[in-house]
């Protein structure tokens, strides 16, 4: 352990990417390479090895083997080791570690607020230089503006992680019980949340049993499986704020309680419910089983949603919103950082393969096949990423994806993005509390006591 | 044991494990409680401002949920394992004295230990269900209602209920083979002088068995406490992350000492988090070994070697 | 008096009765989550996510099992990550099983200094949550050259690996309680036998010990094959079986098989039974001890 | 209450199926109250007879009596049997008070009485100053000494002790002995008492029972076992020092030795083994054997003399006279027999003629 | 080498801090190659005594030497010894093969000659069938025999015998106990041997240890000692049956027994404890003494007279007389008493006069 002063005060000399040596511009924007990075000319012809930590499982993980297995074709002298490192809190704890023993992968993949917490152990790098240079970079204009803005909220404006893989959520309903109740569910405009009052009025049915799966009802009408995104979402429709990039917790308001305060209503009259209505984690299995009518989920998600044998029709549409004038739909999923314990060379070779990655047919194609959305807009306009757009055969593998994909892209105009902060309290924090919250009011509490809770287990 | 002290041999037979323990365990266990001490440490870049004596500990101790994990702490120690001991001597000496399906029985009991961690959690929340949960069912037939063990805003002691079956289940198979192995080396003629003496079934199990087995007793028992103070994973597995049945606060959370420790230790890159767990582990140690000592005092008068 | 023995043996059958009894009521208890892990690995993917409440047998033609554990097989080279865990199991329970039958020797019958207050130190370790550890010891592996998230050899993953599980106080305090209860006497006799300390230890101790040392064996080779966070941090690159068995099934989504999640979970604990199985006869085995008075 | 066993047989199966038949076609009846004492050498079957009739061991064959009652399928507890055993099997956990009460808590005695009845015995076996300590703390001859209380104290309705005297000093075990024998005569119990030590045997039983390889040799009063041994090996093993054997024969009713007769028999004629008794001995000027003295022993009270290379240099004998006879190896001592001393047996069989 | 124990003391201090003096200054050297018993009361510090020559336990107090050598603080197995354990200790894990050959494997005896040497030493002490066995198949007295045959068969320097015939039948440890002598003989071996039974101690020891209360009582050849005790300790414990002792007076350098004369000695007038050997009396009619028989036991080869009444009527005393006289209980019979057989002794402090 070494003693300072005061750690905050680093030699800027040293570390001009700390932190620390930054100025805070609230996330705005910068223009133009920092120079705080030596960008190569060109890779060195010494071999080079990145070693990638990623989440993804056998699927996602051997395809993200095949982009590493083409991108090392084209550049023979990188060798890319990828490996998994399980879940988010599993890469982070890593992570962590291996900056405090010194010994980090070369890149990671994850959330802006590990990446927040990366930094402060001055472990990532700021990669404008690379965005900027004149042979590596990127077009910033083509990537979704608010993958762009969630990560530029590090301090002083710096990209220090770059989007890769992104989600929103869509909601399914089901087809068949809507049109035995004679209910058109629109698809033309975005659903609102008096709509699903309407519709609860005669779909659900206080006496259902589970697993009765009736033709016309349900036990609830709408599910949502993240209660935190329920939560961030819903306080944000009601301008009830959330939480800012500073980490303060903004939910104690009346807007929040009026919020809670209806949520608590629709919940009490079954028209919400969560997933925890049948002690699950997804809400998946009751909307198979007919027990909910609706239900709102990850893009990523969608094919748990579709009852295997062709049970019946699943509509996928944008996620109902409370107030037209401000619609918020969650953005979320992972973005890849390089870490600052490496040579110019790997920095240089895991920006080639994040370019690599996030490469108009690349990202397209990541997408086509997770779930997850492209990160470009050109990847977005391929021709491949279009053609899956336009899917409208149920019979094809894709159909799904596709209506999920088309929701998605119905909501990016007010894709939301939550601020990452890292500290005594992360965003991570706030989020699982949001759920919680959501939760407990499900489970009886009061709005009052589950904001308490909330602010208290925050501690704001 | 000879009276005459030998130092240098004990050094021998004691290095490689001390050697080993010293890299792996004592400077581990050194360096944590350095932690505790240090004025805003920052564990990314290992650095700190300065020392303090009672800081961290009064972040913990002023932590809302300190006073409730001192709570689930005690109850899931002091009920799960004076139980699950008791449980597992009688299983062990009751496995012991039959003969017939000896062995299918111990493979049985200790397939706990080999079970997947999903399969149990799936298990167990099946027989915990609500509404066709086994237990419930079991209760029905004696007339009792329903009760929401696990479920949705179940109560806490519901819950705590439930989690503690599920630890006493998941303790029972390591404490059944220590005292098989136990069992084991009692000489049989102390039963034949007890036959013999018409000593009655139970006296032979109090007077004679248990005392005989004492030190594995004691020593299960010593590791249990403190495996016990240290429970953590059986919440986790049972609760998920929230540390409480679904649809509760914080009130009604099932979190202990350590459950606060992983806290701290999960914002690691926050200043003086590690500290903070640091210095949770040290109060835990603490009591923990208070505690300890007071065992092995009670020990000293109880177990015959 | 012939009503003696007879109310002796209905006393005795009913004793048995009783015993049979409450031990097949704990067996059943302790069986449940087992079964339920053959009876999910049996059952079909639809089954077991839409069946409420799940069934509790399973019908003849609705088994999954060569569906299920073909799949499971191939979700990941368990054969593979089994031969490495048993190679790191090996090295890590022989480690341990001679550092902690030395140490527990000394503990048991050697006269030292501060013996007890050492003990107690020892004990005293286990006492701090074995995460405080993990940070520092991930750091020492690192320092040592053993782990590299660049590059890590086979035999640098083996020994970060297994190095820090060559000893563990929890086994040694363990043995150190079996050892106690070997007769003084024989200590003696072997002295005047003119058996130096180490060939007592091999010679007597050990052999009488031997159902606390396979015991021993048996779990630390259970910790081996269960271990999850150690390996994830140290060998990214060499997982041992319950990586791959954990990560085959990650997802992100809750909608994990669980059906093959089971088989394969099944497939790779069969070995462990089987080892338990011929293993567990020798803990039944103890060594009578007679030829001393007293 | 007597104890009769019909029939027991015994065979100890190892691992590795080799058989040790430790009991043998046992059948004796042992009549009510009396104290018996078994005799026979090492590992002949009396540990396991008792353990048998405690009930600890099962034989293989026959049945067990305890007066009319066929005790071979009751449990030990329920057989009310005190019983020292051959190596104590003291509770280590316990403390001699401890171990000495057991019993009696066990059959739910009155915790005061019980410590009386405690304490009495202890004091009568000469440990009641050490009623708080451990076995370990004990002597050998002190463990002993509480496994002895312990079987006494319960008053049991048989009681079997397996040498339990082997590790005390002559005068304790004289002591000992006599109060076992008082306590056996004022209550009445059935007593099997086994022991190395002839005098012991001989003294405090009313009847002993001599065993050979798990087989029953010869019963009777302890006098007329030793008068008239029934074989070879009933005169061979009790007298000390031991009978003195030479080959001899018989000739025309008249047992001869190296050709000189030392006293007649009504029998066929044949190769005999002849044995002496020490005792039997009588110098006498006229006597009818010549030996020369190889040594002179002179232990305590008696002297013995040793005759070597008498009719095979291996043997020697042993001649015990009156102290008041001076005599020096090397002296030639002219001997007559006492014809109740002397002993013929077949030499084939061992069956006395 | 002979041994020598310097102002040995041992103290056991129990948890309660209670302390028990084992053995007490105790100094003697064992002169090189001789057999010496070590006799004394149960719990009076002889296996104590041989646990601290053999460096099991360790004097609190005194120096130990082996020849020159001060070996107090040397370890047991370096000192070369062996010893029979009073229980045994037997390797419970081991076949008796196995247990035999352990000496020898720690001295690294090839293989062969290791196996040779133990199938010897067990077939000397009648085991040699039983060599695959485990202990827990044995015999008690078989058990024994492995442990005589361990400590025998590595020829140590030094060998210590705690009661290791106690559970042998009377011929057996006659043969063994001659078997011990004459390895002992052959090989030199300072040996001690620690024996309840007198006739036993008495027979093979070079020299006898008495022992009492951990304090040594008397050291010299049996013979001496039984004739010549020091005090009423060493007459009381030595014979069997043992001395009868009366109290008397002294009177004018005569000894009285209830007034009448029996032996002189020149001491100042006091009271007196007199001790009388059971074969010091002679029947005369015109004996000194006249007793009144109360009754009469033959045992074996000895006729005991036991005399009640006669000053105090709780004891008894032994007389023993050649069987030729027919005497019957109630005869009054006088005797005179050998001089050689009577003993007087100081009242309080037990020392002869
Ligand atoms: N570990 C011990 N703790 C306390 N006292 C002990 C211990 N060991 C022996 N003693 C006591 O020391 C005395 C001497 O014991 P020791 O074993 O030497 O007697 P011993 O002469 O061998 O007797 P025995 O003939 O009965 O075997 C006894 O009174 C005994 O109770
Ligand atoms: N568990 C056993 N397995 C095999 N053989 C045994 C077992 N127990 C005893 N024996 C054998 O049975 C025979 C009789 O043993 P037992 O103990 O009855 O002898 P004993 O007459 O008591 O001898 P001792 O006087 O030596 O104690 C012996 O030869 C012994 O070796
Ligand atoms: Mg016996
Ligand atoms: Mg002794």
């Amino acid at each position: 352990v070494q003693f300072e002063e005061d750690p905050y005060e680093v030699d800027c000399d040293e570390y001009p990417n700390h932190v620390s040596c930054l100025d805070n511009n609230g996330g705005g924007a910068i223009d133009g390479a920092p120079g705080i990075i030596n960008v190569l000319d060109a890779l060195p012809n010494e071999p080079v090895t990145i070693t990638f930590w990623h989440v993804y499982g056998e699927s996602k993980g051997a395809l993200l083997q095949e982009f590493i297995d083409e991108f090392e074709a084209d550049y023979p002298n990188v060798t890319v080791e990828a490996v998994s490192q399980g879940d988010y809190t599993t890469i982070r704890n890593n992570t962590l570690n291996a900056i405090t023993a010194g010994n980090t992968p070369t890149m990671v993949v994850g959330y802006p607020d590990h990446v927040a917490g990366y930094l402060k152990g001055n472990a990532v790098i700021p990669l404008d230089d690379f965005i900027y240079d004149e042979n590596y970079g990127v077009d910033l204009d083509d990537f979704i503006e608010s993958y762009l803005a969630e990560n530029k909220q590090y301090a002083g404006g710096y990209m220090y992680s770059f989007p890769y893989s992104k989600s929103t959520e869509m909601m399914v309903y089901n087809k068949d019980k809507f049109d035995a109740a004679g209910i058109t569910v629109p698809t033309d405009r975005v659903i609102t949340w008096a709509d699903l009052d309407i519709w609860a009025d005669t779909m659900v049915d206080p006496n259902y049993t589970v697993g009765s799966n009736d033709a016309d009802s349900c036990q609830y009408l709408i599910n949502f499986d993240s209660s935190s995104n329920f939560f961030i979402n819903s306080v944000r429709q009601w301008s009830g704020g959330y939480t800012n990039s500073d980490g303060d917790i903004l939910v104690d308001n009346q807007n929040t309680i009026d919020m809670l305060n209806y949520v608590k209503t629709r919940f009490a009259d079954n028209t919400f419910s969560l997933p925890l209505a049948w002690n699950e984690s997804y809400g998946s299995n009751n909307f198979i089983a007919g027990d909910v009518c609706m239900s709102v989920g990850s893009t990523a998600g969608i094919n748990y949603n579709i009852p295997p044998g062709g049970e019946f029709e699943v509509g996928v549409v944008p996620v109902p919103q409370y107030d037209l004038d401000s619609k918020s739909a969650v953005q979320q999923g992972p973005n890849v950082a390089i870490m600052s314990n490496t040579t110019d060379a790997e920095r240089l070779a895991s920006w080639l393969l994040i370019t690599y990655l996030t490469k108009a047919e690349n990202t397209a194609a990541w997408a086509m096949e997770t779930g997850y959305l492209p990160v470009r807009h050109s990847g977005v306009q391929s021709a491949d990423y279009q053609a899956f757009l336009e899917i409208d055969s149920p019979t094809d593998s894709l159909y799904y994806s596709s209506l999920a994909a088309q929701a998605a892209y119905a909501q990016y105009e007010y894709f939301e993005y939550d601020p990452a902060f890292a500290g005594a309290v992360t965003s991570s924090d706030a989020r699982f509390q949001a759920g919680v919250a959501m939760e407990a009011l499900f489970g009886g509490y009061s709005a009052q006591e589950v904001i308490d809770d909330m602010v208290r287990q925050l501690g704001a | 044991m000879l009276e005459r002290q030998n130092n240098l041999k004990a050094l021998f037979y004691l290095a490689p494990a001390m050697v080993l323990l010293s890299v792996f365990t004592f400077y581990p266990l050194f360096n944590a409680f350095f932690l505790a001490f240090l004025r805003d440490y920052e564990f990314l870049l290992r650095s700190a401002k300065g020392f303090t004596l009672f800081g961290n500990f009064k972040n913990v101790i002023t932590d809302p949920d300190f006073g409730i994990a001192m709570k689930n702490t005690s109850i899931i120690t002091f009920i799960s394992v004076p139980i699950s001991v008791i449980i597992a001597l009688l299983i062990s000496v009751a496995l012991n004295s039959v003969k017939k399906l000896q062995g299918a029985f111990q493979t049985i009991f200790f397939l706990p230990y080999v079970t997947n961690a999903i399969a149990i959690g799936m298990a167990f929340a099946f027989i915990f269900h609500a509404d066709y949960g086994l237990l419930n069912t079991i209760l029905g037939w004696f007339g009792i209602n329903p009760i929401n063990w696990v479920g949705l805003n179940a109560s806490w002691s519901n819950a705590m209920f439930a989690l503690l079956v599920y630890t006493i289940w998941g303790g029972l198979a390591f404490k059944i083979m220590v005292f098989l192995s136990g069992l084991q080396s009692i000489d049989k003629q102390y039963y034949d002088a007890a036959r013999v003496d018409a000593t009655p079934r139970r006296r032979v199990l109090t007077k004679i068995t248990i005392p005989l087995l004492s030190p594995m007793i004691f020593y299960i028992t010593v590791t249990s406490f403190i495996g016990a103070f240290k429970a953590y994973r059986t919440i986790i597995g049972m609760f998920g992350e929230t540390l409480r049945p679904p649809g509760t606060l914080s009130k009604d959370s099932l979190i202990t000492i350590v459950g606060l420790v992983y806290d701290a230790l999960a914002h690691a890159d926050a200043t003086g988090k590690m500290s903070e767990a640091a210095a949770a582990s040290i109060i835990l140690f603490s009591i923990t070994m208070i505690f300890t000592l007071v065992q092995m005092q009670i020990s000293k008068r109880r177990v015959h070697f | 008096m012939q009503n003696t023995i007879r109310e002796t043996r209905i006393r005795t059958i009913l004793f048995k009765v009783l015993v049979y009894t409450f031990l097949v009521g704990f067996a059943i208890f302790v069986l449940i989550p087992f079964y339920w892990m053959v009876l999910t690995s049996l059952k079909s993917f639809q089954q077991v996510r839409t069946e409420v409440p799940p069934s509790l047998i399973i019908g003849l033609k609705d088994i999954r099992f060569l569906e299920n554990y073909a799949s499971a097989w191939n979700a990941a080279p368990y054969y593979q990550y089994m031969l490495r865990t048993v190679a790191v199991a090996a090295i890590s329970t022989t480690g341990t099983i001679f550092t902690t039958i030395f140490a527990a020797f000394a503990f048991a019958r050697l006269n030292f200094k501060g013996r007890d207050f050492l003990f107690l130190a020892l004990i005293s370790t286990m006492m701090i949550p074995g995460e405080m550890f993990v940070i520092t010891n991930y750091i020492t592996v690192s320092n040592l050259g053993w782990y590299s998230p660049l590059g890590q050899t086979q035999t640098e993953a083996f020994l970060a690996l297994t190095m820090p599980f060559m000893t563990s106080v929890f086994y040694l305090f363990f043995l150190r309680q079996a050892f106690k209860q070997i007769p003084d006497e024989l200590y003696l006799a072997a002295k005047v036998d003119g058996t130096s300390d180490w060939k007592y230890l091999w010679k007597i101790m050990v052999p009488i010990a031997s159902p606390t040392i396979i015991t021993i064996v048996i779990l630390n080779a259970m910790g081996t094959w269960s271990a999850y966070i150690w390996p994830k941090l140290v060998a990214t690159e060499y997982p041992l079986v319950t990586n791959g068995l954990r990560e085959a099934y990650q997802d992100f989504f809750g909608m994990v098989n669980y059906s093959q999640q089971m088989a394969a979970a099944l497939i790779v604990t069969l070995p462990l039974l089987i080892v338990f199985m011929f293993l567990k006869k020798y803990i039944m085995r103890g060594v009578s001890r007679s030829g001393i008075k007293g | 209450m007597d104890i009769t066993l019909k029939e027991i047989t015994k065979i100890f199966q190892a691992k590795d199926k080799s058989e040790t038949v430790a009991v043998n076609d046992f059948n004796i009846t042992i009549p009510s109250g009396k104290l018996i004492g078994l005799l026979g050498p090492s590992g002949c079957g009396k540990s396991t007879t008792l353990y048998m009739i405690a009930g600890l061991l099962t034989p293989n064959h026959g049945r067990i009596y305890f007066g009319d009652e066929d005790v071979t399928d009751m449990a030990p507890e329920d057989r009310g049997i005190g019983l020292v055993f051959q190596n104590y099997a003291l509770y280590p956990h316990m403390t001699v008070r401890q171990n000495i009460m057991f019993p009696l808590e066990n059959i739910k005695v009155p915790k005061e009485e019980a410590l009386k009845r405690a304490q009495d015995m202890a004091d009568l076996v000469g440990i009641g100053e050490l009623m708080n300590r451990k076995p370990k703390q004990l002597s050998g001859g002190q463990q002993q000494r509480v496994a002895i209380a312990r079987a006494l104290v319960k008053k049991p309705r048989v009681l079997l002790l397996d040498e339990p005297l082997s590790n005390l000093d002559a005068r304790l075990r004289l002591a000992t002995r006599e109060e076992i024998k008082r306590i056996q005569r004022e209550t009445g119990i059935t007593t099997i008492f086994v022991t190395h030590d002839q005098e012991e045997a001989m003294s405090i039983s009313d009847e002993i029972i001599l065993m050979d390889l798990g087989i029953k040799q010869q019963v009777g009063e302890p006098q007329d076992v030793y008068d008239e041994p029934k074989n070879l090996f009933v005169a061979k093993f009790l007298g000390t020092p031991p009978i003195n054997l030479m080959p001899g024969e018989i000739k025309n009713k008249q047992v001869l030795i190296r050709g000189s007769k030392v006293t007649g028999k009504a029998a066929k004629n044949q190769e005999v083994v002849v044995g002496i008794r020490p005792e039997g001995f009588e110098i006498d000027p006229n006597g009818i054997m010549e030996l020369e003295v190889y040594m002179v022993e002179t232990i305590g009270r008696d002297t013995t003399l040793i005759i070597k290379n008498f009719n095979d240099s291996a043997k020697s004998y042993r001649i015990i006279v009156d102290a008041r006879h001076r005599i020096k190896p090397g002296d030639k001592v002219k001997f007559n027999i006492e014809s109740d001393k002397i002993f013929v047996f077949n030499r084939e069989t061992g069956e006395r003629l």
